[in-house]
């Protein structure tokens, strides 16, 4: 093929240079991390499932834009909860075809969302079933009343146009026999000799590289001016370093980066942020007797210097939540509104001693020889747990540990293996802070109903969650939560379970934001878990021989630039 | 049959037995097993939390007692099934012909070399004990000693492929190189192969040339040499034939041995470049929890241990014309 | 007489070789003593000679109960010491008590003494084994006063030495000291002068025969040489007997045994035996000179291969004791009826 | 008489010397202790002499200085000459390294101590063979053949021997081995360094007897150490005697025997057992020889020597000429026929008969 | 038993050889034996040697740091320094320089150093002593005891041991220093047992063993009296090899993170820098990888350099040449006696 990669120290898109519409026959070099011979497509199977090829390859229903907060329609160019919100709408883009030259069809969308229904996807907690209405309308009958931004994500979030129905129908329908046999087969099936929807097909499954090449016959396709896309394999952050610093590929996407790193950087490197909507938190076991008291809680937040933790394990690589609230960093202002300036900051920049102190002191707290005891004398020990290995939460971990131990908590770093925290020491709540995710990933988290969701009703690692009015399934009670009213005095008691329930439900956007600002008050007084950073997922794209949008674009706000942009004639050649 | 060749060869097999044996037990005690891993990872993954519980749930089976597996093992490995990997989802002894060769490759290129510098070292240093060569190479020996060989790797890492970019920092291959008897192949292997074996060979030669050296110290003080020299034979033959053959044998053993150790060794080494061997996927392995894998890593490189051993035991009478008779030692 | 301390009866002693790499044979028994009854008694010697390899040792070893026989007995005072070892002897006899009556003393002054030990330490030792309650300058003052008697002075001095800061003579004399120090009944002298110098040699063997006297102890003595075996035999009145491939040739008190040989192979080691007398020792009265491999010894009389006086008989049976005076003498030619007589005198081709 | 009418001399000549050793000495420690001091002596050709002397004397020495094999980081001085059957003399010490490769083996060979360590143990016997006659350039066919005779002149099977590895051998075998191979190339002089130490008494004397054909068969000179005074008594012809690194007495065998002169030898003589002497007068030699590094001046021997006078103690004696050949290095060597009386002799035989002596 | 008389006379005659103090003298000569034994005369031929000078000199400095420096240099916190500070940048402040949350790299690494002679010295003794007590009673007992105490020391040595180490590890997560040392040393004694078996197997055949044996002696006596002082150089020597390995392993197993790293470690030092700090990628963070880097070699340097010069120490030749007693032994280069089996 025309792969010019030939080499480690070769660029990979020199050759001859296309000028206007024609298209160069160089390669764009991007990277993969999982070894290319093993990858396949099968969304339905979990073992080696493409991480970044797929999104060349295939077309996904709809892309979520950080910057906009929302969807940018693709495959699905119109969706639609309509018929008093009992039926959801897709309504397919024109002309989109399968590389064997079969049209893309509503049958195909249908497939693809009905596998994921019989296989326990989401959808099917409110789908009756799925039919298509003509060639380009998919028609998803609900059974209950849902929040259409649930349905949205759940529908087109991270969902790619692979599961074509000439070759997975039979998979529907052997789940009218035996389902476990049918969910079985379906997870082990390999998706290996694709038939791709996208703008790309896969030429080559290589030892080192998996090698794409363009399409003609893609809507898309003329916004397209090179032939190859390769993606070179690359194991570990520091090739990846190597790799982009010596520009010998040309994109790579979340990749971990930090500062002093990215400024060795060329100039011609350019580098894109998203958020990741997840990040290290603190998870206090609920039954302990210091991390169990809100005080203690919300001293730690104040304590808490959030700033130099994140400058302690890079900036690039992280970003201070604002408020601590069960809301991502980038979306708070967004749904909270008005509301945000009546929430807690906890002092994002600062150890702030004195008001953690004051707290302290009014819930029996004192210090005794620079150590806090509780009232029964007992000193406050906080073992912060954290896996071995993680190196950037290890930092912070240890970061967080120096600024208790210089408040007065006596606290100390537990790594363990991750395997053991998993096995058990999360299941069995045998830990007093734990390191954690304080969101649940993803571009879903955007909805507040998740994270939400997350932080007060579930952890999603699926184990112990202790906190009282989590799900009876995890160890919580379903209790009320009483917590200070957010607006002057008295207080407010609600129960957060029922209110979640209620938000899933509605389709009223007031109602929407009212819970959810009402829920996030809780979140920030009572602090279930204790927000501390969120993940920035790094993209890097080189601009010497690419145009590119500059620097923070609007339209580089997704997941992966380096594959959308091309989509969008955004990502060109220049020679 | 020679009753010794009979009984070292049972020893081999039942030490080979006994570890498999012992790991198998060992393996199963590791908190946190493969389907634990498989959910951190795909949580990691971003994927759906209830999506994740399908899989999971799927994946769980029946268990079934220790002993009903073990057979179950030892069953299938007699047939040659070492199992399926559970992380790779492929079967285990395709990844060890895919990755032995290489490890061998590298180790053993790296010990035979370093154990002829080390011979050639120790001898001259030997021949001119107490010059300022001998001291210089001497201190030198020690110096590099001291580094231990990931160390040494690391820093070739950063200076020789990430600094100036001289070699490869990872892989077997550059991308692209077709496997293949190609001088293109062999030349890139060789290639990506030069820096470990570098770091073992530097590491590891300094004692073993110290050892060749007080070796030959010896024999050049044997009454055979000077004997030797009276009797008019060249320099060159004495050196070779006296000195050189009786300092090196006492060594013999120690090669094989070093071999079967450095293959061992290269959990750390091939991490360190990236390049997957046998110990590239025994790390792999243990931090997925892929028992299959693990295992099957773990016996190979017993395996190759026992084996070179044994090798060492059986030939050592026939290199050595001394040993002939097996110590027979009385009881107290 | 009275009772002998020990008595051996009939002892073999076989050792088995398994060989590396050495396919198809079966393992290789060397018959290190074959046959051989001996006594020691009370206040004797017995002097051991015999060429390399003949068993000496060995035979030395097991009579001192530190090397096991695969046949035959080994009394001391009567009672047969492995039993007694084993537990299945109701004399009323320690093993302990055997242990610490039978001593040794090693060819080797090089590795006769423990190097990471001062001479007082190594002299300690036996009194710990013997008189374990003794104080320690008791203990001192015995060891101080043997090193004199054995003219190592001043004795204090040489207490605090290592072994490396003696002569082989004094090596020699320490472990000397230390088989005194328990008191034995026998110590077996292996070798115990062949490494020193000649001249150091007769000052040894002097110092022995004097503590002997004094302590009342039974010496056996090896030696491949004659003259000195009967240096030490004549002085102490005692015997010589002489070894051939793990069997006794010949045996009988020192001066009929050096004066009048009787077996052949006595006067081969006669012969082979120098003296500074200038006259030509002559032919030598040996066929071969190679002594036979001890794992294939040979049919008959084990001699046979070398002697000159040999006859086609001597390779049909082994010959049994006879007596001849106080000497016991295993050749047929002592029997003056035997066919050996008449049969044909063998040759080498 | 006194001292002053005896003859003496730096060292006894021999009328056909075959080597000539004159003045030899060696250091250690850069000067400071002497291991040789001053040994001058000759070999007379086609004769036996035996070198006696207790062990540390300097014997190995001796036989080293010969070759001009010291080990290092020995240092020889002196002269050693070298009288071919024909030619002119050399000096041995003077000859360039390839010269003295042809020397050694083929003119003067040596046995060493030890025939265990003599060999290398991983090459077979026929490899030493063949490498010692290529080395020498010699027809190797021819070479073994005569291999195979000097190993039956030995009482071994040539074929066995040869592909044997050394340790497959016994002592004795491995002894009468190292002896075929150093005669392979023909050799004028044998020196052997204690060839029969380590083995046991029947063997020694076997193959004492078996050099005695040797030399007969092959013509051969030998310089025989050893430190067992009566082993060498009946092969020798003549004797010298070394104490603490000098020559101290040398002459016929049976003027030695018989009529040693020097207090040490004498002494030497009655501590030897002997099957003929009577028990009761054997004597063992006081005290200890010195170590190289504390030599006492004067005589070496005079603190242990019983005749010891002031002179003794500060003047190194020269060889007095007892008679004829016999020279003894000591200032009372007629004291000590009276002093000291060997005891292996018949009372007749004891007496100096006055006559021959000076 | 039988010479009483002889006995009698010998205290008589040392009558006055015999001191009213002797017992109060006994004891204060033996401590003054045992500072020479093992104390001064050792000391004085390590001394002598220089490479056991210079190992012993840089052992002591890792000792010194280990206890008086933790205790005078302040232990590595986070922030408490400006981050990323290169070396020399603020000498006073950081002399080796930051880390990028702050930390002083030489604070690191001089506070990781008692936890790592900890766990040399658990590995060492564990290591080096459960090997003497196998080998030593396999070489000695003969027999069956050998034939099961040597497969038992030839199955654990046929154990690859990083793997080994890396899954006990993973099994036990050892937090506790010394507990790593020995994990570490799990099956490294097997190699050591049984060259040290052979050792014995030669030493039994010295005669003074049967002496002792004959004496009546108990095993245990012959194999601490006799055996043991023996084989102690080379024990000492192998405890300095042992030391090495642990070092080597244990800096390891923590670079690739297989132990706890709740502790400071070189290993975990070397893993932050080369993955986290970006040192490969030219992000001037290489001091940081360097500074550990040296803390390991030198102490592994120190390690050889004692293995090498060692086996004089306990050789009693030398040790009294050196302390001046005897004089006239000659100088037996104990150089040659270089091990012929190293293992990295
Ligand atoms: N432990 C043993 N195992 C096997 N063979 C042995 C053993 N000890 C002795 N032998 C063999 O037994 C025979 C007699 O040996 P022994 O040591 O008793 O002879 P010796 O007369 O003392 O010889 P030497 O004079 O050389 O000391 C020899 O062939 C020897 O090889
Ligand atoms: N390489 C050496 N360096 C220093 N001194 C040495 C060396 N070799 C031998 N000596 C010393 O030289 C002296 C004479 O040694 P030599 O070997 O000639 O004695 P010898 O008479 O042959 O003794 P033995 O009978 O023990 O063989 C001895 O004191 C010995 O310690
Ligand atoms: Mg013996
Ligand atoms: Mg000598």
């Amino acid at each position: 093929g025309g792969s010019s990669s030939g080499s480690d120290g070769s660029d990979g898109a020199n050759g001859t240079s296309g000028s206007g519409d024609q298209v160069a026959d160089v390669t764009h070099v991007g990277y993969t991390n999982q070894v290319p011979t093993q990858i396949q497509y099968n969304p339905s199977n979990p073992t080696s499932y493409a991480q970044i090829s797929q999104y060349l390859l295939f077309d996904r229903f709809a892309n979520f834009n950080f910057s906009r907060g929302g969807f940018v329609p693709y495959l699905i160019q119109d969706w639609e909860l309509q018929n008093d919100q009992n039926r959801f709408v897709l309504t397919l883009r024109e002309g989109v075809t399968w590389e064997d030259g079969d049209s893309v069809t509503a049958a195909d969308v249908a497939t693809q969302l009905r596998l994921s229904m019989l296989s326990g996807g989401a959808i099917a907690r409110y789908t009756d079933d799925i039919i298509t209405e003509d060639e380009q309308t998919v028609v998803l009958n609900l059974s209950t009343q849902v929040n259409p931004r649930i349905i949205e994500f759940n529908v087109l979030g991270q969902r790619f146009m692979t599961q074509k129905q000439e070759i997975f129908q039979k998979y529907v329908d052997k789940f009218d026999g035996d389902e476990e046999a049918a969910a079985k087969q379906l997870r082990s099936f390999k998706y290996t000799d694709v038939v791709a929807s996208g703008p790309f097909t896969l030429e080559e499954q290589a030892n080192q590289q998996l090698l794409l090449s363009r399409r003609d016959d893609h809507p898309d396709s003329e916004n397209i001016n090179f032939q190859n896309y390769s993606f070179r394999y690359l194991d570990g952050n520091t090739a990846v370093h190597q790799a982009i610093g010596a520009m010998n590929v040309d994109s790579v996407f979340s990749v971990f980066a930090p500062p002093n790193v990215v400024e060795s950087f060329s100039d011609a490197v350019q580098m894109e942020t998203v958020p990741s909507k997840w990040g290290y938190g603190l998870v206090p076991n609920h039954d302990h007797e210091h991390a169990g008291d809100r005080a203690v809680r919300q001293a730690i937040a104040h304590v808490l210097d959030r700033k130099t933790i994140v400058q302690n394990v890079g900036h690039t690589l992280k970003k201070v939540p604002p408020i601590p609230v069960g809301i991502p960093s980038d979306d708070q202002k967004r749904w909270l509104e008005d509301a945000y300036s009546d929430f807690e900051d906890y002092g994002p920049e600062s150890m702030q001693t004195e008001k953690a102190a004051q707290i302290l002191r009014e819930a029996g707290y004192s210090k005794q020889n620079g150590t806090w005891v509780d009232s029964d004398g007992t000193a406050v020990k906080l073992p912060v747990t954290v896996p071995s290995g993680w190196s950037d939460w290890i930092t912070a971990t240890q970061t967080i540990v120096d600024q208790f131990n210089e408040f007065g908590f006596d606290a100390s770093v537990d790594s363990r293996n991750f395997s053991s925290l998993l096995g058990t020491a999360w299941p069995n709540s045998d830990f007093v802070l734990s390191a954690g995710g304080w969101l649940p990933g993803g571009g879903r988290a955007a909805f507040p109903y998740f994270s939400l969701q997350h932080q007060l009703i579930e952890n999603f690692r699926g184990f112990t969650y202790n906190y009282g009015p989590a799900a009876s399934s995890r160890g919580g009670t379903q209790s009320d939560v009483t917590v200070p009213s957010r607006t002057g005095s008295g207080s407010m008691t609600t129960n957060p379970n029922e209110r979640l329930t209620t938000l899933s439900e509605t389709v009223d956007e007031q109602k929407t934001r009212d819970i959810i600002v009402e829920q996030a008050w809780v979140t920030n007084v009572d602090l279930p878990m204790i927000p501390v950073m969120e993940k920035q997922e790094q993209t890097f794209l080189t601009t010497d021989q690419w145009d590119v949008p500059e620097q923070n674009a609007v339209v580089s706000q997704v997941r992966w630039a380096c594959t959308w942009l091309p989509r969008q004639g955004e990502l060109k050649y220049s020679g | 049959m020679n009753s010794y060749f009979v009984k070292r060869t049972g020893r081999a097999i039942l030490t080979i037995w006994l570890v498999m044996t012992l790991t198998f037990g060992m393996i199963r005690l590791i908190p946190g097993g493969p389907i634990e891993m498989l959910r951190a990872r795909l949580i990691r993954q971003g994927v759906d939390p209830s999506r994740i519980d399908a899989i999971v749930q799927t994946y769980k089976q029946d268990p079934t007692p220790v002993y009903v597996e073990y057979y179950e093992y030892v069953t299938s490995l007699l047939s040659g099934n070492m199992g399926q990997s559970f992380y790779y989802q492929e079967p285990v002894s395709a990844l060890i012909v895919d990755a032995l060769p290489w490890t061998v490759f590298v180790m053993v290129t790296a010990t035979i070399l370093l154990f002829v510098i080390a011979i050639l070292l120790g001898a001259l240093m030997a021949y001119h004990e107490g010059t300022a060569f001998d001291t210089v190479a001497s201190s030198a020996s020690i110096l590099l000693s001291s580094i231990p060989f990931y160390v040494l790797a690391i820093g070739f890492v950063v200076v020789l492929s990430y600094q100036f970019g001289l070699f490869p920092a990872r892989y077997r291959v550059g991308p692209g190189v077709e496997p293949g008897f190609t001088v293109q192949f062999l030349s890139n292997a060789i290639y990506h192969a030069a820096l470990p074996i570098a770091s073992v060979v530097l590491t590891q030669a300094g004692l073993q040339a110290l050892a060749m050296r007080g070796n030959s110290i010896q024999v050049l003080g044997e009454d055979f040499v000077r004997v030797a020299r009276l009797r008019g034979l060249s320099d060159r033959r004495i050196a070779v034939r006296y000195v050189g053959r009786n300092a090196i044998l006492p060594m013999y053993t120690g090669f094989l041995t070093l071999i079967g150790f450095n293959i061992g060794g290269s959990v750390i080494l091939e991490q360190v470049f990236t390049y997957p061997g046998i110990g590239y996927y025994m790390y792999q392995a243990l931090i997925n929890r892929d028992y299959a894998l693990m295992m099957g890593v773990f016996l190979i490189i017993t395996t190759t241990l026992v084996v070179s051993v044994y090798i060492a035991d059986l030939t050592y009478g026939l290199i050595d014309p001394r040993v002939q008779s097996g110590g027979q030692s009385e009881a107290y | 007489m009275s009772e002998p301390v020990i008595s051996l009866e009939n002892v073999e002693v076989h050792f088995e070789n398994e060989r590396l790499l050495d396919f198809g044979n079966d393992p290789e028994t060397v018959r290190a003593v074959d046959g051989v009854s001996v006594d020691v008694a009370e206040n004797d010697v017995l002097s051991l000679v015999g060429e390399s390899g003949c068993g000496k040792t060995t035979l030395g070893k097991t009579a001192i109960g530190l090397q096991r026989p695969t046949h035959g007995s080994v009394k001391y005072r009567g009672h047969d010491i492995w039993e007694i070892r084993e537990g299945n002897s109701d004399a009323d006899l320690e093993w302990s008590d055997i242990r610490t009556s039978l001593q040794i003393i090693h060819q080797d002054p090089g590795s006769a003494l423990n190097p990471n030990r001062r001479l007082l330490s190594i002299l300690s030792e036996p009194l710990r084994q013997v008189n374990p309650d003794l104080s320690k300058s008791e203990k001192r003052n015995r060891i101080y006063s043997l090193l004199e008697r054995v003219g190592m002075n001043p004795a204090a001095d040489f207490a605090d030495r290592y072994p490396h800061q003696l002569s082989g003579g004094e090596k020699q004399r320490v472990a000397l000291c230390r088989a005194l120090l328990m008191n034995p009944d026998v110590i077996l002298a292996d070798e115990a002068i062949s490494a020193l110098d000649v001249s150091l040699r007769v000052e040894m063997m002097d110092m022995m025969l004097d503590l002997q006297a004094e302590f009342d102890t039974s010496f056996v003595f090896i030696s491949h040489d004659l003259s000195n075996a009967r240096y030490f035999s004549s002085h102490g009145n005692g015997k010589i007997g002489v070894m051939y491939l793990g069997q006794l040739a010949e045996i009988g008190p020192a001066e009929q045994v050096i004066n009048e040989p009787q077996h052949p192979y006595t006067e081969v080691l006669r012969w082979a035996t120098p003296d500074l007398s200038l006259d030509d020792h002559g032919e030598m009265p040996m066929r071969k000179i190679d002594i036979p491999d001890p794992i294939n010894p040979p049919s008959g009389c084990r001699f046979h291969t070398r002697c000159p006086k040999a006859r086609e008989a001597c390779t049909r049976a082994n010959p049994t004791a006879y007596e001849h005076g106080e000497q016991r003498v295993a050749c047929f030619r002592e029997d003056d009826t035997h066919e050996y007589w008449d049969s044909p005198e063998l040759t080498d081709d | 008489m006194t001292q002053s009418h005896d003859q003496h001399t730096e060292h006894i000549a021999v009328d056909d010397p075959i080597i000539e050793v004159r003045d030899a000495s060696v250091t250690y420690d850069e000067g400071t202790s002497y291991v040789l001091d001053g040994v001058s002596l000759d070999l007379g050709r086609g004769e036996i002499l035996g070198v006696v002397g207790e062990s540390g004397s300097g014997k190995s020495m001796l036989a080293s200085a010969l070759l001009d094999a010291v080990p290092d980081p020995g240092l020889l001085s002196g002269t050693i000459e070298y009288h071919p059957d024909s030619g002119a003399a050399t000096d041995i010490l003077e000859l360039d390294t390839e010269d003295l490769r042809a020397l050694r083996w083929e003119e003067i060979s040596m046995v060493f101590q030890g025939a265990m360590s003599s060999f290398n143990p991983t090459m077979s016997l026929r490899k030493h063979f063949v490498e010692t006659l290529e080395a020498h350039d010699e027809d190797v066919e021819a070479g073994m053949d005569r291999a195979h005779e000097l190993l039956e002149d030995l009482y071994l099977e040539p074929d066995r021997v040869l592909s044997s590895y050394p340790h497959e051998l016994s002592g004795g075998m491995q002894q009468r081995a190292l002896i075929a191979l150093s005669l392979v190339l023909e050799p004028e002089v044998l020196v052997m360094d204690e060839p029969t130490a380590a083995l046991d008494l029947l063997m020694q004397r076997s193959i004492l007897l078996l050099l005695d054909d040797l030399k007969e068969k092959y013509d051969l000179t030998m310089l025989f150490i050893t430190h067992d005074l009566p082993l060498v008594a009946a092969l020798a012809d003549r004797m010298a005697i070394m104490y603490a690194f000098r020559l101290i007495e040398i002459g016929q065998t049976e003027e030695i025997i018989n009529h040693a002169a020097h207090p040490y030898t004498r002494a030497l003589l009655n501590s030897t057992p002997n099957l003929d002497a009577p028990l009761e007068e054997m004597r063992p030699i006081e005290g200890q020889s010195p170590a190289p590094i504390n030599m006492p001046d004067g005589c070496a021997y005079h603190p242990r020597c019983p005749l010891a006078e002031d002179q003794c103690r500060t003047e190194v004696p020269d060889f007095h000429i007892v008679a004829g050949d016999h020279g003894s290095a000591c200032f009372n060597w007629r004291e000590s026929y009276d002093e000291i009386e060997l005891v292996h002799l018949d009372d007749g035989e004891r007496a100096i008969p006055e006559g021959d002596r000076q | 038993m039988k010479h009483t008389e002889s006995d009698s006379t010998t205290s008589n005659e040392f009558e006055f050889g015999t001191t009213g103090s002797d017992v109060e003298v006994t004891t204060s000569e033996r401590l003054r034996d045992i500072y020479e034994e093992f104390v001064y005369k050792p000391g004085l031929v390590a001394w002598d040697d220089r490479r056991t000078r210079i190992g012993s000199i840089i052992l002591f400095a890792y000792v010194l740091i280990g206890t008086v420096g933790v205790w005078l240099y302040e232990a590595p916190a986070t922030n408490q320094d400006p981050r990323s500070l290169q070396p020399f940048e603020q000498f006073f402040v950081a002399p080796l320089g930051t880390t990028g949350s702050g930390e002083d790299v030489l604070a690191m690494a001089i506070h990781a150093t008692p936890a790592m002679l900890i766990m040399v010295l658990a590995g060492g003794v564990f290591a080096t002593g459960f090997a003497v007590l196998i080998g030593t009673v396999a070489g000695y007992k003969g027999g069956a005891t050998d034939r099961l105490l040597t497969t038992f020391s030839d199955i654990a040595m046929s154990i690859p041991g990083l793997p080994l180490i890396m899954v006990v590890a993973i099994i036990l997560s050892p937090e506790n220093p010394a507990v790593i040392g020995v994990i570490i040393t799990i099956n490294y004694w097997a190699g050591l047992a049984r060259s040290i078996r052979s050792q014995v197997l030669a030493i039994r055949e010295h005669s003074y063993v049967e002496a002792s044996r004959t004496m009546g002696t108990g095993t245990t006596r012959i194999i601490v009296k006799d055996i043991i002082p023996n084989i102690m150089p080379y024990v000492l020597v192998n405890f300095a090899n042992a030391a090495r390995y642990v070092i080597f392993a244990a800096v390891g197993l923590y670079y690739l993170g297989v132990l706890p790293t709740s502790v400071s470690n070189w290993g975990i030092q070397l893993n932050n820098a080369y993955k986290q700090a970006g040192a490969l990628s030219g992000g001037g963070t290489f001091y940081q990888l360097l500074v550990p880097m040296a803390f390991i070699m030198f102490i592994a340097l120190a390690f050889i350099l004692l293995a090498q010069g060692m086996d004089r120490v306990f050789n009693p030749r030398v040790r009294t040449r050196m302390a001046g007693e005897s004089k006239s032994e000659s100088d037996d280069d104990t150089d040659t006696a270089a091990p012929t089996e190293v293992m990295n």
